[in-house]
């Protein structure tokens, strides 16, 4: 029963995206819109079903698999089209098709007029479906698929306004920095093929203690290098904020809610081979937290709200990887799924603003919105305390645990957590700037201009975006409450069985962690309120610094320089020097030589009758003297 | 008494094989190139009736004999291109006659 | 009472049969009104040649074991016989491409000369004496001399016969001093007879063979006694060309394989090494110069050196599958080069003027049949599949590495690469001009259709895509052929 | 059956070269025939025993004539798993291919699908040739339609191009000839179900040298860009798509069937020169300037990428080879038969001329898009299955080899994505005018059959893998040198 749901709430949503391709321009926009939504929601039904259904079993027997047919085999490897329905992939799949579905919905007021709505829906829905295919692989070649496919969902989106260059090169540069990972992963996925001879879970867990430690490292690292790429963590983190070229609700679906933290799902379900290579475990702790503290310093420079939130959400993601990195997997998902809530309402409410401001995404163009859009403002509110941790918001829990956990782990740990708190400091710090730069203050012209200084004016928006805003506010509310320490932890004991956490922080660690994380994030808080709420003010001048962190570290100038360009030229240089000259000109040479020959040979057909002779007489003297020699 | 040894024969023969050979590739009239051509079948002749009076078969002067009537023939074959050349008011000069060529 | 030789008229019959149809030409030349000449001499030549085809076929059923007649002057086996058969069907299809000619006067001789040559061919192919071979050498040559220069009012084509003339006698005096020589060494002018006879005086002998062979050569035009070639088959009508082309190199390659084994087993160690340089300097040459050639004749005339050449291996490994691959290569590339030369004698006859390259633009599209045949003689002589002639490479090759003979396996593999190019020049002016480049062709008025012609190209077709089929009956009568040999 | 299968395009090609008809008339007359024919296949299909084990000396749907014995030639014809998968796409490609031909109303109707026919009917006998002498002659003749398709109906530089192609392979395949006739003779028999292994080493190269060129292996392409560039559509697509694939089942059939030792001592060399191919061809469909350039450089990457999976010699990187092989001869196809249809819009398929089609184009842009990613081998593809397979496998024989394959994975993500926004995204080109509409229903009805295959494999590239060795495959090394020994 479980497991139908579970393929109904695969399914469903590809049937969507196929509908919509097929029938084409046969279904109006709307229609499209509608099917896209209602096979999420059908998505999110089955999910609920085998929630359910889950629920009602004992701990032990939560965890089914269910193999549709072969998908790829040879004598000695068979991979099977397997669905792993457990805990973490219920968690995922809930969440995934729930706020998928609320994003989709939202996204039929947002898009409403686009000239390509349709394709917009097919790709959403086959978006939903690859991420639910990943989230419910059964083996590991599966997992890499979904993972490819939300990869390229994520290219479509990006691209979809594909007149805009911008966009374009934005969705080509994901999709090939994922390539990168889709591969370190695929190598990790040989040496586990060579070495346990199956990509089964199960099997390769149980077989992976066999492995030397140097394997185990580098699948671990194969592995994490995919992970890095779809989390955008650094290195590979430059590609999310260009990302942000789509459009709104896709950035809160794929760049928020799902897929970059696909990342953080990854480590969880590996966690058996991560914990045999410790290192490259801390090595994502370690990543993450780099990524924490630079994305946030990086978010305080930022002009345009989206990219604002999206540097919020590596820092944030950054905090999983901690977790996840630590051994804190139940703390990692949890907060993995209030970010999914509370980082999709931000996206959600820019949403709105944009809307509202037809496309204007520039802060410096805003101002003072709470005049006009209260609602939307109260939602923006609410999402930005959650994101920076104030309790008793669903981030306050969530990423409090994590920091307990951290200060759980030993001097490691310790230094991680100290990132930790200074990323919760820069946390507060750039939210609040982004919410009083927009909100507070007097309106700035461009809002004026919009709406002729009278309030509600064009309200702020159809009940299609603000429903699920709506819903999205309250889940951000009431989204960390599933989890508090000490009290009571249904969420830990949800996920205990699948990934058993290597960290317990105690009573004491808990309370200091939250106290000092709420400290600094009011610090943070604070001085926002003094550079940006009481009065406009801007940061102080440390331009070399801002230089920096507006080129995002020159990460991409880097890549630019070491991958780009080398190929670029090697490719020229390879037409130069060896496609034209060697491979062409050979042909060329050989055929001119034989035409040389040939009129070299006519030239001794001289027409002369007695040169014939001669040749005739030569030769055969010749064969005589030859004959006679020989003998 | 004895006439010259067999060796003198062939020697004549060679000789004669010789000049007709010079003579084809030398001459530019084709009667005298014709003529050189005779000069060396005829010396395959000597060469053969001395070799027939050599192993005392008839074999050799049946030979010779055969080869004279074809040579006659080829002269014959030749005279008449010959004669349609002149006919045609071409010069009688086989190095004259290089249409083909290459 | 003087006792005659027994004569076996049964062997000779096909030689006498082309005499006779030669003779009768030739009357019919004299006697009968001028309207009746051109058909009576073409019909009866062509039957002439039919006849001969079909005794020769008799003999060739009829005598499972060779043996030597008149003295040992010729010899009744089925080598000669299949040779004999060659080159009548060659001269058959030469008599249908001819008819078309567009000739003044000469009629009947024309084709009473034919014939004469066919005979001599058939008489040459039989001969197992040195006197019996230069008298069938000179019976053939001299009516091709004939031939070559029967249109006098074209002056290449004079130029064609005093050329080959003068050469060619050359070449025979050589052949025939080289014979004297082998005489004086042996004693005796029977192959057998010969090879019975060597051992003693080599120097005389192995000058002999160095002699005949450089003799043989020129007939088979083998480079270096080629020079000729490209001359005289461009300057000849070309319906002679298409005779020549073909049944020359039949005879002469025949002919050169008896005398050299059997004649000259104790000398094998010289003469195949010398056959093998000769054959690779044909390969190299033909082919070389064949690439930068204009003249569509001239260029199918080195070709043919080229072939020489391949055929010239199979003789050189001197071994049963050798003669077998020599046969098996004769029948497609006598029927190639026949068919090849007559779509080349359509062209002209169509436009009045020597064909070259270009002057074969677009005739695949215009001639469909034709353009498809000549596509498919080219493909025999690239000797790609679908033809006998890639069966014929391959079996050449295989003697060759049978024997040994790898390198020679390389050269030819090489050398057939090289010929691609001029082959596909062919093809490439056929087809491949677009219209826009198409220059308009010379005026020669609508060609005459010519049903005869067309009838013998369908033919060398269906033998040269046959012979690709049906490999086994052609190589077992190949292999009864080679039997006679005493390898 | 499989003689059925060789011949019936071969009759249809004269019926249709012959019947003087119009050339919509001949070129629906000759669909017809290729549908025939992928009916056949499919009947086959059914008849053919998967379940049997696997063993190159028992063909399944055999027939054998003898053809001369004196040397032990014979007409021997069969399938294997594998070879009937190569023989499937090769039926299907080309009823595409003369689909598209009628589409496109060639000139000269009756001698084009007629080549086109005959073609098919090389192809599918140089897939089943069990002789070698005969798998030679059917190696040949597909070379002889091809040069006449490209040489008369080809583009402005087709003339150097034809001669380039021809004399290229020629070159390559007589040295295979010089290698059979070797062989053969000193197997005494050429019958390759027959003969044993060889330990020759020159008759091995010479073996490799025709398939090097056919394939192309790198530095032996010299002939693949301007036969690509300037042969109709139709024909680039089985040219690259199927005659390519020829390569793959001799390589698989002869070299490393029949040859033990040298294939152990060459195997670095050929798998350095397929990687080199590999990342070359890439690096060059990165920087070529139109579709069908880009195509035809992939295709070189990916030959080089089978052949690396070939090589292996393991059986997954076998199985991953002819998985990869049916979705390349698919993937390319498709490009080129879309490259074909933007150039009877646009007159070219320069990535300057064009851009921004898939605004108002929605078939078209789809499956630009779809062909596009599969052909990038994203995750969960058929050409990623392929490739998996063929890393996995050479990752046995070193980890640098699947670590320069996983690299290629990237570039061709990078040259694919070029390709598809080159025609699909960003600004018009001039050749995208209005004029240039979307993809016609008859357009579609060639191009959705061979997109579904790809995705259909997609789902499910088991039903290849499955089936191409079916049961346990004997490592060709060990195999070579149990026939060595007689």
């Amino acid at each position: 029963m479980a497991i139908q749901a579970a393929w109904i709430c695969l399914f469903a949503p590809l049937a969507g995206a196929f509908a919509i391709t097929v029938m084409g321009e046969s279904i109006t926009r709307r229609t499209a819109a509608w099917l896209s939504t209602v096979s999420v929601f059908v998505a999110f039904a089955g999910a609920v079903v085998a929630f359910v259904e889950l629920l009602g079993k004992s701990a032990e027997e939560r965890e089914q698999l269910s193999t549709a047919w072969t998908w790829l085999s040879t004598t000695n490897l068979e991979i099977g089209m397997t669905l792993l329905v457990d805990p973490l992939s219920v968690t995922m799949m809930l969440i995934v098709s729930g706020v998928g579905g609320l994003i989709v919905l939202y996204s039929i007021g947002y898009m409403d007029g686009d000239p390509e709505e349709r394709r917009y829906f097919a790709y959403m829905s086959f978006f939903v479906f690859a991420m639910l295919l990943l989230v419910q692989a059964g083996n590991f070649l599966l997992l890499l698929a979904g993972w490819g496919l939300v990869g390229l969902a994520s290219y479509l989106l990006i691209g979809f306004w594909h007149e805009r260059k911008e966009a374009v090169d934005a969705a080509k540069k994901a999709f090939i920095m994922n390539a990168f990972g889709d591969a370190t992963m695929a190598l990790a996925f040989f040496v586990l093929i060579w070495q346990t001879g199956s990509l089964e879970f199960g099997d390769v867990f149980a077989r992976a203690e066999g492995m030397s430690s140097t394997l185990l490292n580098l699948v671990a690292l194969g592995l994490l290098g995919g992970a890095v790429a779809k989390s955008a963590q650094i290195p590979l983190h430059t590609w999310l904020p260009d990302a942000m070229e789509g459009p709104t609700p896709v950035s809160a679906l794929i760049h928020a809610a799902t897929m970059v933290t696909a990342g953080v799902y990854l480590i969880v379900r590996a966690h058996p081979l991560f914990e045999l290579a410790p290192t490259i475990q801390d090595l994502a702790a370690g990543l993450g937290a780099i990524t924490l503290v630079v994305a946030g310093l990086i978010a305080l420079v930022q002009t345009d709200i989206k990219r604002v939130i999206a540097y919020s959400t590596m820092s944030q993601i950054g905090y999983m990887f901690v977790g996840v990195g630590l051994g804190a997997y139940a703390n990692g998902m949890f907060h993995l799924m209030t970010h999914a809530f509370f980082k999709a309402l931000l996206f959600m409410a820019a949403g709105l603003v944009i809307h509202h401001l037809a496309g204007e995404q520039d802060i410096r163009q805003m101002g003072g919105l709470r005049r006009v859009m209260p609602k939307t403002a109260i939602a923006f509110l609410v999402g930005s305390l959650a994101l920076v941790g104030i309790p008793p918001l669903s981030g306050f829990f969530s990423k409090d645990s994590i920091l307990a956990s951290a200060l759980a782990s030993g001097g490691y740990g310790q230094l991680l957590f100290a990132a930790g708190a200074a990323g919760a400091l820069l946390t507060g710090l750039y939210t609040f700037r982004l919410f009083f730069t927009v909100f507070l203050g007097q309106p700035s012209q461009l809002v004026l201009d919009r709406d002729h200084g009278e309030p509600h004016h064009r309200g702020e928006g159809p009940w299609t975006m603000t429903v699920p805003v709506a819903v999205l506010t309250v889940l951000a509310v009431v989204g960390g409450w599933l989890q508090i320490p000490d009290v009571w932890h249904p969420f830990g004991d949800w996920l205990h069985d699948v990934a058993e956490p290597l960290v317990e922080p105690s009573v004491a660690q808990d309370l200091l962690a939250s106290a000092l994380a709420v400290g600094v994030a009011l610090i943070g808080i604070g001085i926002a309120w003094v550079f940006y709420g009481a009065r406009r003010r801007d940061l102080p001048r440390a331009a070399a610094l801002r230089d920096i962190l507006e080129h995002k570290l020159y990460v991409d100038e880097l890549y630019d320089a070491v991958f780009y360009r080398p190929a670029v030229w090697m490719a020229g240089m390879w037409r130069r020097t060896i496609e034209e000259p060697l491979i062409g000109g050979s042909i060329a040479g050989v055929s001119l030589g034989a035409r040389r020959a040939g009129s070299a040979l006519g030239e001794t057909q001289t027409g002369y009758l007695r040169s014939y002779a001669l040749a005739i007489a030569g030769a055969a003297a010749v064969l005589v003297v030859v004959f006679l020699a020989v003998q | 008494m004895d006439g010259p040894d067999l060796a003198w024969y062939l020697i004549v023969s060679a000789i004669l094989f010789s000049i007709g050979t010079l003579g084809v590739l030398v001459r530019r009239s084709p009667l005298i190139v014709l003529l050189s051509l005779e000069i060396m079948l005829n010396a395959a002749n000597l060469a053969l009736i001395s070799f027939a009076r050599l192993h005392g078969g008839h074999d050799g002067q049946i030979f010779a004999l055969t080869v004279m009537a074809v040579a006659a023939s080829e002269v014959v074959v030749g005279l008449g291109l010959i004669v349609a050349m002149s006919r045609r008011r071409l010069t009688l000069d086989v190095d004259s006659f290089r249409l083909l060529r290459g | 009472m003087i006792s005659t030789p027994k004569v076996d008229w049964f062997a000779l019959a096909p030689t006498l049969a082309l005499l006779g149809a030669s003779g009768v030409a030739l009357l019919g030349a004299v006697l009968v009104p001028w309207w009746l000449r051109r058909g009576l001499a073409a019909f009866v030549t062509f039957g002439g040649f039919v006849t001969a085809g079909v005794l020769a076929g008799y003999v060739f059923d009829r005598s499972e074991e060779e043996q030597e007649l008149l003295v040992q002057s010729m010899t009744r086996d089925r080598l000669g016989a299949l040779a004999a058969i060659i080159v009548a069907g060659a001269g058959a299809l030469a008599v249908l491409v001819s008819w078309g000619e567009r000739r003044r006067d000469h009629q009947g001789e024309y084709y009473a000369l034919l014939a004469a040559a066919g005979a001599g061919m058939v008489f040459f192919v039989t001969a197992s004496n040195l006197m019996t071979m230069f008298l069938g050498l000179e019976w053939f040559s001299i009516a091709l001399y004939i031939l070559c220069a029967l249109d006098t009012h074209r002056e290449t084509s004079l130029e064609a016969g005093l050329k080959y003339l003068i050469v060619g006698s050359f070449g025979s005096a050589i052949l025939l001093f080289g014979s004297a020589l082998v005489y004086g060494a042996t004693g005796e002018l029977g192959f057998s007879a010969i090879a019975a006879a060597s051992g003693e005086d080599e120097y005389l002998l192995l000058a002999g063979l160095a002699m005949i062979i450089a003799g043989l050569g020129f007939k088979a035009s083998a480079a270096p006694f080629h020079m000729w070639t490209p001359d005289v088959y461009q300057g000849a009508p070309s319906s002679v060309t298409a005779f020549m082309s073909a049944a020359t190199k039949v005879a002469a390659l025949v002919l050169t394989l008896r005398l050299l084994v059997v004649a000259f087993p104790e000398q094998e160690h010289l003469w195949t090494v010398a056959v093998a340089v000769v054959a690779v300097a044909s390969l190299a040459v033909g082919n070389f110069a064949a690439l930068v050639q204009r003249d569509v004749k001239r260029l199918l005339a080195y070709s043919s050196v080229s072939h020489a050449g391949f055929m010239l291996i199979a003789v050189a490994v001197n071994t049963e599958l050798g003669a077998r691959a020599l046969l098996y290569y004769l029948i497609p590339y006598a029927a190639g080069s026949i068919g090849a030369f007559a779509v080349v004698a359509a062209r002209e006859r169509e436009l009045g003027v020597p064909v070259t390259l270009d002057r074969l633009e677009g005739f695949g599209w215009e001639r469909p049949f034709l353009g498809v045949s000549m596509w498919i003689f080219m493909l025999g002589f690239m000797g790609l599949p679908l033809t006998g002639g890639f069966i014929g490479k391959f079996y050449v090759f295989s003697a060759a590495y049978e024997a040994g003979w790898w390198w020679l396996v390389i050269a030819g593999v090489a050398a057939t690469a090289v010929s691609l190019y001029y082959y596909l020049a062919v093809i490439r002016t056929m087809y491949m001009r677009t219209d826009a480049d198409l220059r308009p062709v010379v005026a020669g008025g609508s060609p005459p259709r010519d049903p005869l012609l067309a009838g013998a190209v369908a033919v060398a077709v269906a033998v040269t895509v046959g012979s690709f089929v049906f490999v086994q009956p052609l190589i077992e009568w190949a292999h009864d052929a080679a039997a006679s040999l005493p390898f | 059956m499989t003689t059925a299968l060789i011949f019936l395009p071969f009759a249809a090609a004269v019926v249709v070269w012959l019947l003087p008809l119009p050339g919509r008339a001949i070129g629906s007359l000759a669909l017809l025939a290729a549908l025939a024919e992928v009916v056949l296949w499919l009947v086959a299909l059914f008849q053919f025993d998967f379940e049997q084990q696997f063993d190159f000396a028992s063909p399944q749907l055999a027939d054998r004539q003898s053809w001369f014995s004196d040397l032990e030639v014979s007409y021997h014809v069969g399938f294997y798993g594998f070879s009937f998968w190569l023989a499937g796409l090769a039926v299907v490609v080309s009823t595409a291919a003369i689909g598209y031909a009628l589409w496109a109303d060639r000139e000269r109707a009756r001698a084009y699908h007629g080549l086109l026919l005959f073609l098919l009917g090389a192809i599918v006998g140089v897939f089943t040739a069990q002789d070698l002498l005969l798998f030679y002659v059917f190696f040949e003749a597909m070379l002889i339609p091809l040069y006449v398709l490209v040489g008369v109906w080809g583009g402005a530089r087709r003339l150097r191009a034809t001669a380039t192609f021809v004399i290229y392979t020629m070159a390559g395949s007589l040295l295979m000839l010089a290698s059979i006739i070797a062989f053969g003779i000193s197997q005494g028999t050429f019958d390759l179900v027959e003969s044993g292994g060889s330990d020759s080493t020159w008759i091995f190269l010479g073996f490799i040298a025709a398939f090097a060129v056919k394939a192309p292996l790198f530095p032996f392409h010299g002939w693949l860009v301007d036969a690509y560039r300037e042969s109709p559509p139709e024909v680039a697509a089985i040219l690259s798509g199927v005659v390519s694939k020829a390569a793959v089942y001799g390589l698989l059939r002869i070299a490393i069937a029949k040859f033990g030792e040298p294939l152990d001592e060459f195997q670095t060399t050929i798998l350095a020169l397929a990687a080199i191919g590999l990342v070359y061809g890439s690096l060059l469909a990165f920087r070529a300037r139109d579709v069908r350039t880009v195509t035809a450089y992939s295709s070189m990457a990916q030959m080089g990428l089978i052949v690396i999976g070939l090589f292996s010699l393991s059986e997954i990187g076998l199985n991953g080879a002819i998985l990869q092989s049916v979705a390349h001869g698919l993937i390319s196809a498709t490009l080129f038969l879309l490259a074909g249809m933007l150039e009877l819009r646009g007159g070219t398929s320069a990535f300057a001329a064009l851009g921004g089609l898939a605004r108002g184009r929605p078939a078209l842009a789809t499956i630009l898009m779809t062909t596009g990613v599969i052909a990038l081998a994203v995750p969960g593809s058929v050409a990623f299955a392929g490739e998996f397979l063929i890393l996995v496998g050479v990752y046995g024989v070193g980890w640098g080899w699947a670590a320069v394959g996983a690299g290629a994975i990237v570039l061709a993500a990078m040259y694919m994505l070029r390709l598809i926004s080159g025609v699909l995204h960003g600004r018009r080109g001039p050749a995208a005018t209005d004029s240039a509409r979307d993809l016609r229903p008859a357009e579609l009805a060639l191009l959705v059959p061979l997109v579904g295959l790809l995705l259909f494999l997609s789902a499910w590239p088991a039903a290849i893998t499955e089936r191409s060795f079916p049961i346990d495959f004997p490592d060709e090394a060990a195999q070579a040198q149990a026939e060595a020994e007689p």
